[in-house]
């Protein structure tokens, strides 16, 4: 190790000195920044090894900004960058596309007739990188073990809604190798049967978009406490995806190679990159050409840079559906009074953040639906600006005007920032003193968690297509949520969307959002229009807000 | 001296005991890593599993003396939100640090010695002059707004150089590769050290110059080469031998922003991320490194100070 | 005058003595190289007794590495002794704590040769002067000042160096603050550790002249540690000569000089130097190597390595301080020797003549 | 004849950013072969900056503005660092105060010997060992070997003293300059190494300046006596004339203020009021007016260093005896013997 290290040091103060020669090799062209891998120098700078190694192969890279947790799909959790990056390599049983819709990926079809029993069935082609079949077997072994007490993955207890798993923590013993709730029918059809009534788009959205099933065939003689500490996953050598993991560091990069035996067909990009940047760094990552592509639920681009990505001649970019908005929870607990909360409301001029921090490039909701949900039928009009109003309703509620609220927000949004500090100036204006304390996004969220301010905002992002487990958690968790609402007519109505037609879906979401206008336990600030951009070398890349890697074997570069 | 070694080594353990214990207290008095975890798809019950697997329900004495034993058999942990080993995460991480920091410290001291040394010789010359003033320039320009400049020039502007990571991933590297994308952090974290290295090299030799022993030396008219070469830079070993000691711990310990600007792949970016998100046994695995490299660090300096200064023994 | 009030002092010895040492001991341990090996003593000093009487000034010479100072310093108990005692006015001093000490502690005050190393370089001299006193209880905040003004024109230096920073003062000037901040609490005992051995001989002699006047006006008992002979000679009524701490004669000053026993006396005085060249002394007999090549010997006399009477009784009899005698007669008041080979020889020469 | 040393008006200059200092003015004097020259003055009064500027080792800031050095016939401020540098060390050598801070403390005594001998006698790697040897032994340094080997800092003050002289004497000097060589020693080592000293001049005929501000060993060693007070030479003479013929009333105040050994004990010290002026540079006039008792108001006009020929007693007076006092030159001061007695009132009664 030191050895090595010491050689390399040696080398690299030689290379200090040759350094202008490097330089001059990769200066010759005028043309926007040379690929670092394409457009190698072909004067005498470059070495043998390069050039050879650099020649044959196509290699994409992928910006985002979070870091990634994990690359075990048993660990998996809730992070979006983590389960695209898995699912490269391990590809899930559905997917959304960019219409919302969910698309086959390892599944062929997903049904149910009485919303109890849901019937999944395998793709026919579906083989591993080592030509064996991906079987029901694979999903069941996957899932038990995925939920069991070893791995003890906090983020799919939402598994207790099946037989044969724990009522309070979904687990299962370790060991178990078959439960009520997974029925293997036949080689390649697996049924899940739930204890409960559950929507199609909360079985799919919930559940079978997250399971990426594992080759039992290879993992299979492994103990959960081993699969759980494997590095097997750092560079898998069986893989049902478009791609292979061969190098991970988490906090900075993934390598793949391309998987050859992918069974609809081997990608033509020979090497994808993700790579984590700061979202400061993704203009300057774009317009270099280190970074082909970014899409907005992987890389939180910032507002301010969206002109500049947009005036970039390497670049195509991409405004897609509003998802992401930036809500602000109200802890109900601390501001009991629905009058006051809609006071509050309407002393904030949305539009006038919209306009100024946006750039206009956002809307405003009331409620958790954006124009982006298939349930939002457009009928809530949002609650206007009117400070008037707002003084009156305050007139009539018992609050000390010297008392300060603690509104806690996320340092990294600096868009935000800036807003909460326009927001603390409005609600001054009505006799509402607020304290805005920028913390980093961790310490912000544990702070929500244990109730530790009066308001908080983050930016959440409801999957549209099956916004149910959020808006449960968010309001209908008492005080196990944010915000600390109790409403059983949320409760109620959040059961019934369990059994519900897409018709009834979206009267039911929308009594919930008429709800949150009339009790403030959330103020939706605004909603993001999402952003995406990639290369214009890049072709059949859609930068959209889902399904952007569902083709990603069709991805290919242009000369 | 081997003596001294091996005692000062014996006292390392129960400093390191104390250094660890108190890391874990300030550690778990910050706050509890399972507050990161809850979600919509999170039960309470399910986080209290959790807590228990982790053994994060027992208090924090109990949770450490787990973490001491684990240590004894080697045993570093898994880090709580990648489940990664926290031994297999330094040992990535630590390689690129230990490249980025031990170059630009070669660097720095390569050119903040001569430079220095240069500059007390000639004190109150033009050279003089301009050395000091350069040096406070670059200690006085901001390492991030340096490394944005230089991306804009050499990565944008002119696409001379690679703006992040340290090998194009997707192909074999190589030496040139890693080179040229040493070059830029390289540039910043030496601009930002030279100056401070050679204003402290400056005076150290200054009071060198100063000493009655150098008047000696040239009051035997040996010549002024063998008076300033030998007897000055001898001497000067000595503060050189501090500097370089100070200097070591930062080799460890990475620096958060140039490798974030750049995207290096070290252990400062793990270390921050590893803070915030409360992951106990990664922090812990960094602490305990720091620490070890700290007392290490410190009894190298103070061998090579022996090494260097003939009036120090160790008994 | 001077005279006069010597001799009183002089008949004050028949008197009980203000303060005795006896057996006083100060070892220090090195670490020894080898692990197992046995700790290196450094006897700093070993086994010294004498009295101190009210208004006398005992001079104490020696090379430096004698013990002279660490002998000082556990006088005014700056230093615990390794064993022994110093008894003051009944009390024994190792014996009292921090409480019993702190009425003693005003009455042995010490001054030092580094004068500046011990003047704090951030405060006033007002402040530095008055806070002795103000914690001791011997002024008040009301009184103080007067106090301050008294002690400055005692020491020879004008009102306004009240304001003023120790660093604003000559060497001189400085040791006469020290000097004022020994006595102003009103001391019966001060240690003058070689209190002039910084300055310039111009300036030596206004503080030795400035001592010799503090201590007719205010009746002090001085120790004054000397390197040099001849200022150690001009201040001292008596004077202990140390050797490797011990020491190894003591007689009253004229007496020293007139007729040194010890050879290391001797030695000493016909080292210094004398400022006449017509009493140039082409062959004096010097001493060979110095007192840190000579580590104390297990047993025997200290001095024994270097001495030129040494004889073999002389390496493992360990001489005891003793007074003179001639034929069993007292020879002259209190001159004390620890080296009988030298006794026995003036013994033969009173015997011959 | 050329003299070994003939020292011309010398004047030495500091410049601070405070502006210049000119702290040594009209410094003449010469030594013969194997002669012994006392330098005596306090601190501050110009020994060491004499000293110092003979050997071209001032400080940075210091330079000789005015004079010249002859050395064997040879300028030294005349010569560039190179030859200098051929003089320096060998021909002309110099010891200095602290032998601890001055010896290097990271290279051996053997080292810091051969260094000298090597620079200039170009003898081969053993034969110079071989002299570096004899050099320790002939210093009084018993285990030449070991010494050798040695570190400064594991030697004893006296030993470290004696490196220094053996480091001096690596190349035959024929002037030594020792500048207060043994300040900081014990009484009994500074007998040693002046004994070494003295007959070290007798055996090898050197000659040597040897700079002290104890009265006592002028009077032990030296042939010839410069007293200095503030940057000037007050008084010069051969040290007989000088201790039976004190002129200037600095060295007589000097002498009266300084304990012997043989003094009565009665005699009280007759100290020097104040202390030397901190800017003596800018004084016109006698630099020692503001102490001296018998000042009147032309002391404040320049004093020149003027022979003083009053011939007292038997003795005739030396020619070469020069004082920087108006009044002493003219006889209008007291005799030695009347002030002498004036000091020991006790005494006479």
């Amino acid at each position: 190790m030191t050895k090595k290290i010491m050689t390399k040091l040696l080398a690299v103060l030689l290379g200090v000195a040759l350094l202008p020669l490097a330089a001059c090799g990769g200066s010759t062209a005028t043309t926007p920044a040379p690929q670092t891998e394409a457009a190698k120098p072909t004067t005498a700078a470059g070495t043998e090894q390069e050039t050879t190694s650099a020649e044959g192969d196509s290699v994409v890279n992928v910006g985002v900004t979070n870091k990634l947790s994990t690359f075990n799909p048993l660990l998996l959790d809730a992070t979006e960058v983590a389960k695209y990056a898995q699912g490269l390599s391990f590809l899930p049983l559905v997917e959304l596309d960019s219409k919302l819709n969910f698309v086959p990926m390892l599944a062929s079809s997903v049904e149910t007739e009485d919303n109890i029993t849901f019937t999944v069935k395998l793709d026919e082609k579906a083989v591993w990188s080592d030509g064996v079949p991906v079987t029901s077997d694979d999903v069941i072994w996957f899932i038990l073990n995925l939920m069991s007490e070893t791995m003890s993955n906090s983020s799919f207890s939402t598994f207790y809604m099946f037989k044969g798993f724990d009522d309070e923590t979904g687990m299962v013993p370790d060991g178990t190798t078959e439960v009520e709730g997974l029925v293997r029918v036949d080689e390649k059809t697996v049924q899940f049967v739930a204890k409960m009534p559950l929507s199609l788009e909360t079985f799919q959205n919930t559940f079978i978009r997250y399971i990426l099933p594992l080759p039992k065939h290879v993992l299979g003689e492994m103990t959960p406490e081993e699969l759980k500490t494997s590095t097997w996953f750092n560079q898998p050598e069986v893989v049902s995806g478009p791609y292979r993991m061969t190098e991970i560091d988490p906090a900075h990069y993934v390598s793949y190679v391309a998987n050859d035996k992918y069974f609809r067909g081997r990608p033509k990009i020979d090497r994808l990159n993700i790579r984590v940047r700061t979202p400061s760094q993704i203009l300057s990552g774009l317009k270099s050409g280190e970074i082909d592509f970014v899409q907005n639920t992987m890389a939180a681009v910032p507002q301010e840079d969206f002109a500049a990505i947009e005036a970039l001649d390497n670049v195509n970019v991409a405004f897609d559906n509003p998802v992401t908005s930036n809500i602000i929870f109200i802890n109900t607990k601390k501001i009991p009074d629905v009058k006051m909360r809609r006071a509050m409301l309407m002393a904030i001029d949305r539009q006038q953040l919209v306009d100024g921090l946006l750039l206009g490039n956002g809307e405003i909701a009331d409620g958790f639906l954006t124009s982006a949900s298939p349930y939002n039928d457009g009928s809530l009009e949002p609650v206007a600006y009117d400070p008037e109003a707002a003084k009156e309703l305050m007139a009539q509620v018992d609050w000390d005007a010297s008392r300060v609220l603690d509104f806690k927000v996320n340092s990294g949004d600096q868009t935000f920032v800036n807003g909460a500090n326009v927001i603390a100036a409005q609600l001054a204006e009505i006799g509402i003193k607020v304290q805005v304390t920028p913390l980093d996004l961790d310490t912000l969220l544990a702070d929500a968690s244990n109730h530790d301010c009066d308001m908080m905002a983050v930016q959440y992002t409801l999957a549209p297509v099956d916004p149910f487990p959020d808006i449960e958690w968010l309001v209908a968790y008492g005080e196990d949520s944010w915000t600390c609402y109790d409403n059983p007519e949320v409760t109620r109505l959040l059961g019934l969307t369990q059994q519900a037609t897409r018709e009834e879906l979206t009267q039911h979401y929308m009594a919930i959002d008429r709800i949150m206008q009339e009790e403030v336990p959330i103020i939706n600030t605004y909603v993001l229009g999402s952003f995406g951009a990639s290369a214009k070398r890049l072709q059949n890349a859609q930068a959209s807000v889902y399904g952007f890697f569902n083709q990603v074997e069709t991805w290919e570069l242009v000369p | 001296m081997t003596k001294y070694i091996l005692k000062r080594l014996l006292i390392a353990i129960p400093v390191l005991i104390g250094i660890t214990i108190v890391d874990y207290l300030i550690m778990s008095l910050a706050g509890s890593p399972l507050d990161m975890m809850r979600g919509p798809r999170v039960s309470q019950a399910a986080l209290d599993a959790r807590a228990i697997q982790l053994g994060l329900d027992q208090p924090w004495f109990m949770q450490y003396f787990v973490w001491l034993r684990q240590l004894m058999r080697g045993n570093l942990g898994y880090s709580i939100r990648g489940h990664e080993a926290v031994l297999a995460m330094i040992g990535r991480s630590i390689g690129p640090t230990l490249l980025l920091m031990g170059t630009s410290l070669a660097i720095t001291l390569l050119i903040a010695i001569p430079v220095g040394i240069y500059s007390a010789v000639h004190q109150y010359s033009v050279g003089d002059y301009a050395a000091v003033t350069l040096s406070f320039v670059g200690s006085s320009i901001p390492g991030f707004f340096l490394a944005l400049v230089l991306i804009y020039v050499f990565t944008i502007r002119l696409g001379w150089l690679p703006s992040s990571d340290m090998v194009t991933r997707g192909t074999e590297g190589g030496t040139l590769d890693l080179i040229r994308h040493m070059v830029m952090p390289v540039t910043v974290l030496v601009f930002s050290s030279v100056g401070s290295n050679i204003r402290y090299i400056r005076s150290a030799v200054l009071e060198i110059l100063q000493q009655d022993y150098m008047r000696t030396a040239r009051a035997k008219g040996i010549g002024r080469f063998l008076v300033i070469y030998k007897h000055g830079l001898r001497n000067a070993l000595l503060p050189i031998v501090t500097v370089i000691g100070m200097q070591i711990p930062t080799l460890f310990g990475g620096a958060v922003i140039v490798e974030q600007v750049f995207a290096w792949p070290g252990l400062g970016l793990m270390t921050m991320s590893a803070i915030l998100q409360r992951d106990y046994p990664v922090i812990m695995g960094i602490a305990l490194l720091s620490a070890v490299v700290v007392l290490a660090a410190n009894l190298l300096t103070d061998v090579l100070y022996a090494v260097v200064n003939p009036a120090i023994t160790y008994e | 005058m001077n005279s006069e009030w010597r001799q009183s002092a002089a008949a004050g010895f028949a008197e009980n003595p203000l303060l005795s040492v006896s057996e006083l001991r100060r070892y220090y341990y090195a670490r020894s190289r080898r692990l197992l090996a046995r700790r290196r003593t450094i006897r700093a000093v070993d086994g010294v007794s004498f009295d101190l009487y009210e208004g006398e000034t005992l001079g104490l010479v020696g090379e430096s590495g004698s013990g002279k100072s660490t002998l000082g310093r556990q006088l005014v108990g700056l230093e615990r002794p390794t064993a022994g005692s110093v008894h003051y006015r009944g009390h024994v001093l190792s014996r009292l704590d921090a409480r019993e000490l702190a009425p003693i502690r005003t009455d042995l005050q010490m001054i030092f040769q580094d004068s500046y190393a011990s003047l704090n370089p951030r405060k006033p001299i007002f402040d530095i002067l008055s806070a002795p006193l103000l914690y001791h209880g011997l002024e008040t905040r009301a009184t103080v000042e007067r106090r301050v003004d008294e002690l400055l024109a005692m020491v020879g230096l004008a009102a306004n160096a009240k304001a003023r920073y120790p660093h604003e003062f000559s060497g001189g000037q400085r040791q006469r603050l020290g000097i004022a901040r020994a006595i102003s609490v009103n001391p019966r005992v001060i240690v003058c550790d070689e209190p002039v051995s910084a300055l310039d001989v111009s300036i030596q002699a206004q503080i030795l002249n400035l001592l010799l006047d503090l201590q007719e006006e205010l009746g002090l008992t001085y120790l004054f540690i000397g390197h040099g002979l001849s200022v150690v000679n001009y201040m001292s009524d008596r004077i202990a000569v140390m050797y490797l701490g011990k020491i190894v004669e003591l007689a009253p000053a004229e007496e020293l000089f007139r007729r040194p026993l010890h050879p290391y006396t001797r030695a000493l005085i016909a080292a210094a130097p004398i400022p006449d060249p017509r009493l140039r002394r082409p062959d004096v007999e010097l001493l060979e190597g110095d007192i840190s090549s000579h580590n104390a010997p297990v047993s025997g006399c200290n001095f024994q390595p270097r001495c030129p009477l040494a004889e073999s009784a002389c390496r493992s009899l360990e001489p005891a301080l003793t007074e003179v005698c001639r034929y069993g007669e007292r020879a002259v008041d209190g001159h004390l020797l620890a080296c009988p080979v030298a006794a026995r020889e003036l013994m033969k020469k009173e015997g011959e003549t | 004849m050329t003299r070994l040393l003939d020292v011309r008006g010398l004047e030495t200059t500091f410049s601070s950013d405070f502006g210049e200092k000119t702290v040594l003015n009209e410094v003449s004097f010469q030594i013969d072969k194997g002669e012994i020259l006392g330098i005596v003055g306090e601190s501050g009064s110009g020994k060491s900056v004499t000293a110092l500027s003979i050997m071209g080792l001032l400080a940075a800031n210091g330079r000789v503005s005015r004079g010249e050095v002859y050395f064997k016939g040879e300028n030294l401020l005349a010569l560039d660092e190179k030859a200098l540098d051929r003089v320096r060390g060998h021909r002309l050598t110099m010891v200095f105060q602290d032998a601890l801070s001055s010896l290097d403390p990271v290279f051996t005594i053997g080292n810091q010997i051969l260094e000298s001998i090597r620079a200039h006698l170009r003898l081969p790697r053993q034969e110079a060992r071989q002299r570096a040897l004899r050099l320790l032994d002939q210093v009084g340094l018993g285990d030449p070997e070991r010494i050798m080997a040695a570190y400064p800092h594991t030697l004893s003050g006296g030993m470290r003293q004696r490196a220094m002289i053996a480091i001096a004497l690596a190349c035959d000097p024929d002037l030594l300059i020792a500048d207060e060589p043994t300040t900081a020693l014990d009484v009994t080592i500074q007998a040693q190494i002046m004994a070494l000293l003295g007959r070290l001049r007798r055996d090898t005929g050197m000659g040597l300046i040897l700079i002290t501000h104890d009265i006592g060993l002028i009077a032990e060693m030296a042939d010839r006596v410069l007293v200095m007070y503030a940057g000037q030479i007050v008084e010069q003479s051969d040290v007989f004339t000088l201790f039976d013929q004190p002129a200037h009333p600095y060295t007589r105040a000097l002498m009266l203020a300084v304990p012997t050994l043989r003094d009565s004990r009665e005699r009280r010290l007759r100290p020097i009021a104040g202390v030397v002026p901190e800017n003596y540079e800018s004084m016109t006039g006698c630099r020692f007016r503001d102490r001296c008792r018998y000042a009147v108001a032309a002391c404040a006009e320049p004093q020149p260093l003027v022979p003083f020929a009053l011939n007292v007693g038997e003795r005739l007076p030396d020619p070469g005896h020069l004082v920087r006092c108006h009044r002493a030159a003219a006889g209008e001061l007291p005799t030695t013997c009347s002030v002498l007695l004036e000091s020991a009132p006790e005494s006479a009664s």
